[in-house]
C-alpha cells in the first residue's frame, strides 16, 4: 500500500515535472506546478497516516490519532502555493499583454 | 534580552504593515529607512549582550524544540542578521530618490523581503525555514517584475519557475526529515537522521543541496539569475545578489552541518561535489560576463563566479576556508551592492556603451567604480583580496589544489571584463555634460567603496568575529545544547 | 521524439527511481512528537483539534508566516493588477444563477464564519473558514461583475483594512506573551484562561487567532482575486 | 617594534594629498630625503611583526644586501623628485609616485609571503593609477594583465609552499618553482615576457618612464633572490643577457633600445643571485643598486632627449654632444657605467658577480658585455657625435635636470670608485680590469668595423612574440560565444538543467563514497 502512494506521489512529482517542460502555454505550465505541489500534499498527509488512528480531534475513548503536525504542514504549504499560483496568474496576464502570446518559448528577449 | 530575536524578526512586518495603512502622511521611504535602523539597532544590542561564544535560542509560545518552533541565534547568525539588515538599508536608501511607482507597496516589499531573510537566518527549526524563504522568494519575483516592463515580466517568470522547483526539492526533502525522525526541528532531527539508512540520506542531501542551489544561483541551474537580475532594478538587483543569495547558502550549510554533521557529510565526499560545483561556476560566470553588453547582465554573472568563491570556501570543512567564504560573503555582499547601485547612476539604459567618457562627466563615480571593480577582482589593499586569500588558504591546505588554482586564476579572468570598462570610462566621449547625482546615491557609493577599503585594514578586529561565526558553523554543540536545554 | 526528449525522459525516470526507493526505506510510522502525547494536548491548549492546536499553539510562527506571505501576495497582485476592464465580468448571467446565488451566499458566509468559530472544536479553522469566506466573495463578484456596487461584498479599501487589521490582531495576541514576561505567541503560558476543553469558549487565544486568520485570509484572497482581474486600482 | 621605511613613505604619500600646492614638490623632496636617512641608519636589530588575520607578518627584517638596495632606491627616488621639480604636475601624480616607490620599498624588507604579495600588487596597481592619472588608458590593459598573471602564478606558488611548509615562508618549494619562476620572469620582463614592459616605458611620458623604469623590474630581480635562494639558474641569466642585447641591436627607439638594456642587464643579475655564491649574490645585489642609478640616468638622458629635440629615434636626433655637453658627459658616464668599464660602478659590480660564476656562463655575459658596448657605441654615434645639420643651439637644461644629471653621474663614479677601494680591493687586480677593458674596447672596435653585418643577423635570429597572446585571446573569445549559446533564454532548457542537477548530485555522491 505504501509503495503505491510513494509510485503515485514521485510519479505525479515528476509527471508535473514533464509538463513543466514540455508544455508551451504558460497556463499549463502553472497547472503543473501546481501538480507538483499536489504530489508532495500527498507525501504529507500520507506521513500523517496511523494504522488504526482516527481524525485529529479529541474523543472520548479515543487513544490513537492521526498525526495532527503534517496535516498542519499540509495546509501551510497550500497557502503558500495558492500564493505563488496567484503571483504567477497576475504575471502570466501582464506577460501576455508584454508578448502578445502565452508560449513559454517565446519568452526568450533575455538571453546569452 | 531574548526578546530581542522576536523583534528582529517581526519589526519589518509591523513597518510594512505601517507602511501599507497609509497612517497620517507616512512617507515611505522615510519609514521604512528608520525602521531597518530600528533593526539594526536591536541588532547591535542583541550582539552587545550577546556573550562570547555562547547561543541565545528562544521557544515561540514557550514550548520547546519537540513541538514548537524555536529561533536561535549565534555569531553566525548574527553576521548573516548583520549583512542582511545592512544592505536593505542601502537599498531602501538608495531607491528612495529614484522614481519608483507606487512606493508604498515597494517599501513594504522591501520590508518583507528582509523579514524572510531574518526568519532564515534566524529559525531553527525546518518547516519555518521553509515558509520564511518562500516568503522571501515571493517577495523577489514580485521585486523584480516591479517595473512590469516585459523584461522584467520575463525574468521574473523564470525566476518563480526555477526557484518554485527549488522550493519544492526542500520541501520533500523537509518532508522526508520529518518521516524520518518525527521532528521538524534541525538539532532534534539530527539524530535519528544519522541512525536512517543510507540511501535516504544521500536522496536528502541531494535535494537540499539541489533545492538551495537554485535559490543561490549556483552551476547548472544558475541560467534564471541573469535574466532575472538584469531585468530587476538596479538596487533590488543588489537586495538579491547581495543579502539573498548568501542566506541560501548560508541556510545550505547550516540545514546540512547541523543536521548531519561533517563527518557523515565529508564521508559522501560532499566537499568535493560541491567545491566541483563552485569551481564550474567560476569559470562559467567569469567567462559569460565577459564581453556583455549588458552592465546588470555582466555584475550577474559576475556574482554566479563569486558564489562559487564562497561554496569552495565553505566546502573545503577548515576554519581558514569557512572564515574566507564568511569574509568573501560580507565583502562580495557590499560590493555587489555597490557596483549595482553604480550601474543604476551610471548608464539610463543598462548599456555598456554608454559609460563611455564617465570620467570626464563624473570623476568620483568612475573612481569609485575603478575601486569596487578591483575590489571584485581580488587586488589589494581591498577587502575582496583577504577573503579570497583566507579561500585559496584554507583550499590548500584541505588539499584542494585545483580549486584555488582556479579561484586565483578568476581574479584574472575578472580583469578581462572590469578593464575594458574602466578604459571605456576613461576614454572621452561626444556627451560631456555632468552627471549630477543625488546626495544620498553618491554617499550610498561611497560608502561602500569606503567600507571596502577600511575592512582591509582593520581586518585584524573583524577576524575574530568571522572566527567565531566560522567556528559556529563548524562546531555547533553550543547551538545544539542550547536548543536541547530548553526542555 | 527528439534527442532532447530522451534526456528529459532519461533524467525524470531516474530522479524518479531515486526517491521512490528512498522513500520506500523510510521506517514503517514515523515518532511524531503527538502520537504519544496526543491526549496531552486539550490540557497543554485548551483545544480539541489537534491541527488547530499545532497551527495556532505550538506552531504559531509557521501560521504568522504563511498569512505574512498571503499579504505579500495580495500586494504583490494589486500592484500587478493590469488596470484594464475584463470582458469577462461584463457578460450577464443567466437571472436562474442570479437568484440561485442570491439564495446560497448568506449560507456560504454564515458556513464560512462557523468553520472559523468553531475550528478548535471541531474540523475547520482560521484557514479554511477564510477561503470560504473569500469564495463568497467571489462567487458574488462573478455572478454581479465588479462594476455593480451593490453586489460587491466588501471594497478594495475595506478587504485591505480588515486583512491589516487580521494580521495586526494576530501579531498583537503574540505579543501579549511578550508583555505579560512569558513568549511570543504563547498561550497558556501567557496566563489566559483554557476554559473547557471541548467547549465555544475555550482554547485561550487560540479562538481569537483563528478569527485573525480568518479575516486576513478571506480579505486577503478576495484581493488577490479582485487584483487579478481590477478595472481600475 | 621598528617601523618600514615603506610604510613611512606611504603615511607621507598621504601627506601629499593634504599639503598646500606651493609646498608640494618641495615635500616631496624633503620626504625621500628623510626616507633616505632612514635607511642609511637602518637599526640591525628589532623586527616589524604582528599578526593579520591569522597569518604572522613580518614586514621588517634586517639584513645587508636588503638595506643596500633600499638606499638606492630611496637615492633614485631623491633625484626622481628632484628630476620632477621644474614640471607641474597634477597632486595625485606625486602620492601615487610616492606610493608606488612606497610599495617597492617596502617589499624589500618583508619576509613572509602575505605581505610579500601584497606589496607585489600594490606595485603594479599603483603604476596602473598613474597610468590611468596620466590618461595612458590603451596601455593599461596590457601591463595590468601581464602583472595580474605575474601575481597570480605568485599567488599559486605560495598556496603551495603554505600547504606543503604550513607556513608563509618566503622560499618557495620545489613544487612551486614554476610558477614562482614564470611569476619573477614576467616581472623582470625577461623575454618572452617582456610584452608589458615595451608597451608601457617607451610610450609614456617621459618622466613617468624615468619612474617606472627603476622599481619593477628591479623588484623582480630583488625577488629572485628571495623566492627562489636554492636554485641554480646561472645559465639562464646568461642566455637572457645576451639574447635581450640581441633584440636591442636592432631598435632605434631610443627608450626600447633601453629597454632590452634592462632586460640584458637582469640577466647579469639572474646569473649572479643563480649562482648561490656568497660573493656573486653580493656581486647581483650591488647590481641592482647600480643599476637603478646608471639605467635611472640613461632614462633621464632619453627623456630629456625627446623633450628637447621632439623626437625617440636614434637616428634622427643628430649632433647632440655638441649642443649640450653636460647630457653628453653624462651619457658617457652612465654608458661607460653599464658596459661595465673600469671605474665606473658597473664595472665593480659586474667583477664582484663574475668572480665564481662557471666558464659557460661567464663567457655568455662577456658577450653580452662586447654587445653592450656594441648597441652604446652605436647610440652614442648616431646621437652625439655624428653632425650633418649645422643647426647649433645649444640646448639650455633647467637647473633641477643639471643636478639629478650630475649627481647621478658622480654617483656612478663614487660608487665605483669609492666601496671598492676600502671593501673589495680585489677587483683592481689586473685580471678583471684587463678583462672588461678589452671586452669594451672589443666592442666599440666591432661597432666601428662590422656593425651591419651583426645588426643584419640580430634581425634575423630575433622573432617576434607578441601574437601568442593575441592567438589566446581569440581561443577564449570563442569559448565564451560557444557557451553562451548554450544559454537560448529558453527556461525549459533551464528547468531540464535544474532537474538534472538533482540527479547529477546524486549520482556524483553515490559514485564517489
Amino acid at each position: 500500500m505504501d509503495l503505491v502512494i510513494y509510485l503515485t506521489v514521485a510519479g505525479l512529482f515528476f509527471l508535473g515535472a514533464y509538463g513543466l517542460m514540455t508544455q508551451r502555454n504558460l497556463i499549463k505550465l502553472i497547472i503543473c506546478l501546481n501538480v507538483m505541489e499536489a504530489a508532495l500534499l500527498l507525501f504529507l498527509v500520507r506521513l500523517s497516516h496511523r494504522t488504526g488512528g482516527t481524525f485529529p480531534i479529541i474523543q472520548s475513548g479515543v487513544w490513537l490519532y492521526t498525526d495532527p503536525v503534517s496535516q498542519a504542514l499540509s495546509l501551510t504549504a497550500i497557502v503558500i502555493g495558492a500564493s505563488t499560483t496567484a503571483l504567477l496568474l497576475a504575471l502570466s496576464v501582464l506577460v501576455y499583454r508584454a508578448y502578445g502570446t502565452l508560449d513559454v518559448r517565446e519568452l526568450r528577449r533575455l538571453r546569452g | 534580552m531574548s526578546e530581542l530575536l522576536v523583534f528582529i524578526l517581526i519589526y519589518p512586518l509591523l513597518f510594512a504593515v505601517a507602511v501599507q495603512t497609509r497612517v497620517g502622511k507616512i512617507r515611505p521611504y522615510e519609514f521604512g529607512i528608520s525602521g531597518i535602523i530600528t533593526g539594526i539597532l536591536a541588532l547591535i544590542l542583541l550582539s552587545i549582550t550577546h556573550g562570547q561564544g555562547d547561543v541565545i535560542a528562544y521557544p515561540m509560545g514557550g514550548w520547546g524544540y519537540l513541538k514548537g518552533i524555536v529561533i536561535a541565534v549565534d555569531h553566525l547568525s548574527l553576521l548573516m542578521a548583520g549583512l542582511i539588515q545592512c544592505i536593505g538599508l542601502l537599498t531602501l536608501l538608495f531607491s528612495s530618490k529614484q522614481s519608483i511607482e507606487k512606493p508604498h507597496i515597494y517599501v513594504s516589499l522591501v520590508l518583507l523581503c528582509i523579514m524572510g531573510l531574518n526568519g532564515i537566518v534566524l529559525t531553527a527549526d525546518l518547516f519555518n525555514l521553509f515558509v520564511f524563504l518562500e516568503l522571501a522568494s515571493l517577495v523577489s519575483y514580485a521585486l523584480v517584475a516591479y517595473t512590469k516592463e516585459a523584461e522584467g515580466l520575463e525574468g521574473a517568470f523564470k525566476y518563480v519557475l526555477m526557484s518554485f522547483g527549488g522550493s519544492m526539492l526542500i520541501l520533500w526533502a523537509t518532508a522526508l526529515v520529518y518521516a524520518i525522525s518525527g521532528s521538524l526541528n534541525i538539532v532534534g532531527a539530527a539524530e535519528a537522521l544519522r541512525q536512517a539508512p543510507h540511501f535516504l540520506q544521500i536522496t536528502i542531501v541531494a535535494m537540499y543541496v539541489s533545492g538551495f542551489s537554485v535559490k543561490v544561483g549556483l552551476f547548472p541551474v544558475h541560467a534564471w539569475k541573469a535574466d532575472a537580475y538584469t531585468a530587476a532594478r538596479a538596487p533590488v538587483g543588489a537586495l538579491l545578489s547581495g543579502a539573498s543569495s548568501k542566506v541560501a547558502i548560508y541556510a545550505l550549510f547550516r540545514v546540512l552541518s547541523l543536521l548531519f554533521g561533517w563527518s557523515i557529510l565529508s564521508g559522501m565526499n560532499l566537499g568535493v561535489v560541491l567545491a566541483t560545483l563552485g569551481l564550474v561556476s567560476i569559470l562559467i560566470g567569469h567567462m559569460l560576463a565577459f564581453g556583455q553588453s549588458k552592465l546588470k547582465r555582466l555584475l550577474t554573472y559576475s556574482s554566479i563566479a563569486h558564489i562559487g568563491y564562497i561554496l569552495i570556501g565553505l566546502s573545503v570543512f577548515n576554519l581558514l576556508g569557512t572564515v574566507g567564504a564568511l569574509f568573501h560573503m560580507v565583502n562580495h555582499g557590499l560590493l555587489k551592492a555597490g557596483l549595482f547601485y553604480f550601474a543604476a547612476v551610471a548608464t539610463e539604459d543598462d548599456e555598456i556603451l554608454s559609460l563611455k567618457g564617465l570620467f570626464r562627466r563624473s570623476p568620483s563615480l568612475a573612481i569609485c567604480f575603478v575601486v569596487m571593480a578591483l575590489g571584485m577582482a581580488g587586488v589589494p589593499p581591498l577587502n575582496g583580496f583577504l577573503s579570497k586569500w583566507l579561500i585559496v588558504m584554507g583550499a590548500m591546505e584541505a588539499g584542494f589544489y585545483l580549486h584555488a588554482a582556479v579561484i586565483v586564476i578568476a581574479g584574472l579572468m575578472a580583469l578581462l571584463y572590469y578593464v575594458p570598462l574602466v578604459q571605456l570610462m576613461f576614454t572621452p566621449s561626444d556627451e560631456t555634460q555632468a552627471l549630477v547625482l543625488e546626495r544620498s546615491q553618491m554617499g550610498v557609493i561611497q560608502t561602500v567603496v569606503a567600507i571596502s577599503v577600511v575592512l582591509f585594514f582593520v581586518a585584524n578586529w573583524v577576524f575574530p568575529v568571522l572566527q567565531e561565526a566560522a567556528s559556529n558553523l563548524m562546531y555547533p554543540d553550543s547551538y545544539i545544547d542550547t536548543i536541547f536545554n530548553l526542555n | 521524439m527528439s534527442k532532447h526528449h530522451y534526456v528529459l525522459v532519461g533524467v525524470l525516470s531516474i530522479s524518479f527511481l531515486i526517491t521512490v526507493f528512498a522513500m520506500c526505506q523510510l521506517p514503517e510510522s514515523s515518532g511524531s512528537f503527538l502520537g504519544g502525547e496526543a491526549l496531552l494536548v486539550p490540557q497543554e491548549t485548551g483545544v480539541i483539534n489537534l491541527v488547530a492546536a499545532v497551527l495556532y499553539d505550538y506552531r504559531g510562527l509557521d501560521t504568522l508566516g504563511e498569512t505574512v506571505v498571503i499579504f505579500a501576495a495580495s500586494l504583490v497582485v494589486s500592484l500587478l493588477a493590469t488596470n484594464m476592464p475584463s470582458k469577462m465580468l461584463h457578460t450577464q448571467l443567466s437571472p436562474l444563477v442570479q437568484y440561485g446565488v442570491d439564495l446560497t451566499l448568506p449560507f456560504i458566509l454564515l458556513f464560512g464564519f462557523y468553520i472559523i468559530l468553531f475550528g478548535h472544536i471541531s474540523p475547520g479553522g482560521g484557514f479554511t473558514g477564510g477561503a470560504m469566506l473569500a469564495s463568497g466573495a467571489i462567487v458574488a463578484t462573478i455572478t454581479y461583475s465588479t462594476t455593480n456596487k451593490h453586489y460587491t461584498i466588501l471594497s478594495h479599501q475595506a478587504n485591505n483594512k480588515i486583512e491589516v487589521l487580521g494580521l495586526g490582531t494576530f501579531l498583537g495576541i503574540g505579543l501579549v506573551g511578550v508583555a505579560v514576561n512569558s513568549f511570543f505567541l504563547a498561550n497558556a503560558a501567557s496566563g489566559v484562561s483554557l476554559g473547557t476543553p471541548g467547549t465555544l469558549l475555550s482554547g485561550g487565544w487560540i479562538p481569537l487567532l483563528s478569527v485573525a486568520s480568518g479575516m486576513k485570509v478571506g480579505a486577503g484572497l478576495s484581493l488577490i482575486f479582485s487584483g487579478l482581474l481590477e478595472e481600475d486600482s | 617594534m621598528v617601523l618600514s621605511g615603506g610604510i613611512i613613505l606611504y603615511i607621507c604619500a598621504l601627506g601629499t594629498l593634504v599639503i598646500p600646492r606651493r609646498y608640494l614638490r618641495q615635500y616631496c623632496l624633503l620626504s625621500t630625503a628623510f626616507i633616505f636617512v632612514i635607511h642609511w641608519f637602518l637599526p640591525q636589530q628589532g623586527q616589524f611583526s604582528f599578526e593579520f588575520v591569522g597569518f604572522d607578518l613580518e614586514l621588517y627584517v634586517y639584513h645587508p644586501l636588503r638595506q643596500l638596495v633600499s638606499l638606492a632606491f630611496s637615492f633614485y627616488a631623491l633625484m626622481f623628485f628632484t628630476y620632477v621639480f621644474g614640471e607641474q604636475q597634477s597632486r595625485w601624480f606625486y602620492c601615487l609616485s610616492m606610493m608606488h616607490i612606497a610599495a617597492s620599498l617596502s617589499l624589500l624588507f618583508v619576509n613572509d609571503s602575505l605581505s610579500f604579495f601584497i606589496f607585489w600588487e600594490l606595485i603594479a596597481v599603483s603604476v596602473v593609477l598613474l597610468l590611468l592619472e596620466q590618461g595612458y588608458y590603451s596601455l593599461i590593459p596590457t601591463y595590468f594583465y601581464y602583472q595580474m598573471i605575474s601575481a597570480v602564478l605568485l599567488f599559486i606558488s605560495v598556496g603551495i609552499t603554505y600547504s606543503v611548509s604550513n607556513s608563509l615562508q618566503l622560499a618557495a618549494v620545489p613544487a612551486a618553482y614554476p610558477f614562482v619562476i614564470v611569476a619573477v620572469c614576467i616581472k623582470m620582463a625577461i623575454l618572452p615576457f617582456h610584452v608589458w614592459m615595451l608597451e608601457t616605458y617607451p610610450k609614456v611620458h617621459p618622466t613617468l618612464a624615468v619612474l617606472l623604469s627603476a622599481y619593477g623590474t628591479k623588484v623582480g630581480a630583488f625577488s629572485l633572490w628571495l623566492l627562489l635562494p636554492n636554485l641554480q639558474l646561472e645559465i639562464f641569466g646568461g642566455i637572457v643577457a645576451v639574447v635581450a642585447i640581441l633584440y636591442a641591436f636592432k631598435q632605434h627607439s631610443i627608450r626600447r633600445f633601453l629597454s632590452f638594456h634592462i632586460i640584458s642587464q637582469i640577466g647579469y643579475m639572474i646569473a649572479g643571485i643563480g649562482s648561490l655564491s656568497t660573493t656573486s649574490v653580493t656581486g647581483a645585489v650591488l647590481h641592482i643598486a647600480n643599476h637603478i642609478i646608471y639605467k635611472g640616468l640613461l632614462f633621464m638622458i632619453a627623456g630629456i632627449l625627446l623633450t628637447k629635440f621632439g623626437t625617440d629615434n636614434m637616428l634622427e636626433i643628430r649632433g647632440a654632444g655638441r649642443r649640450s655637453p653636460l647630457l653628453f658627459v653624462s651619457t658617457i658616464v652612465a654608458a661607460a657605467s653599464i658596459a661595465g668599464m673600469p671605474p665606473f660602478n658597473g664595472y665593480f659590480s659586474k667583477t664582484l658577480l663574475t668572480q665564481d660564476l662557471s666558464l659557460i656562463t661567464y663567457s655568455l655575459l662577456t658577450m653580452a658585455t662586447v654587445g653592450t658596448a656594441i648597441s652604446f657605441s652605436k647610440f652614442i654615434h648616431y646621437t652625439f657625435l655624428s653632425q650633418e645639420e649645422p643647426l647649433q643651439t645649444n640646448v639650455n637644461l633647467p637647473i633641477t635636470w643639471q643636478i639629478t644629471l650630475i649627481a647621478l653621474s658622480f654617483a656612478c663614479l663614487i660608487l665605483g670608485i669609492g666601496p671598492a677601494l676600502f671593501w673589495q680591493p680585489t677587483v683592481w687586480e689586473l685580471k678583471p680590469l684587463l678583462a672588461s677593458g678589452i671586452a669594451v674596447l672589443t666592442g666599440i672596435t666591432l661597432f666601428k668595423w662590422k656593425f651591419a653585418a651583426i645588426h643584419h643577423i640580430a634581425v634575423l635570429t630575433t622573432p617576434e612574440t607578441a601574437f601568442v597572446s593575441k592567438k589566446i585571446a581569440l581561443i577564449y573569445e570563442e569559448v565564451v560565444i560557444r557557451l553562451r549559446g548554450f544559454h537560448t533564454g529558453n527556461i525549459q532548457d533551464y528547468l531540464l538543467w535544474f532537474f538534472a542537477s538533482f540527479a547529477l548530485i546524486w549520482i556524483c555522491i553515490v559514485l564517489w563514497i
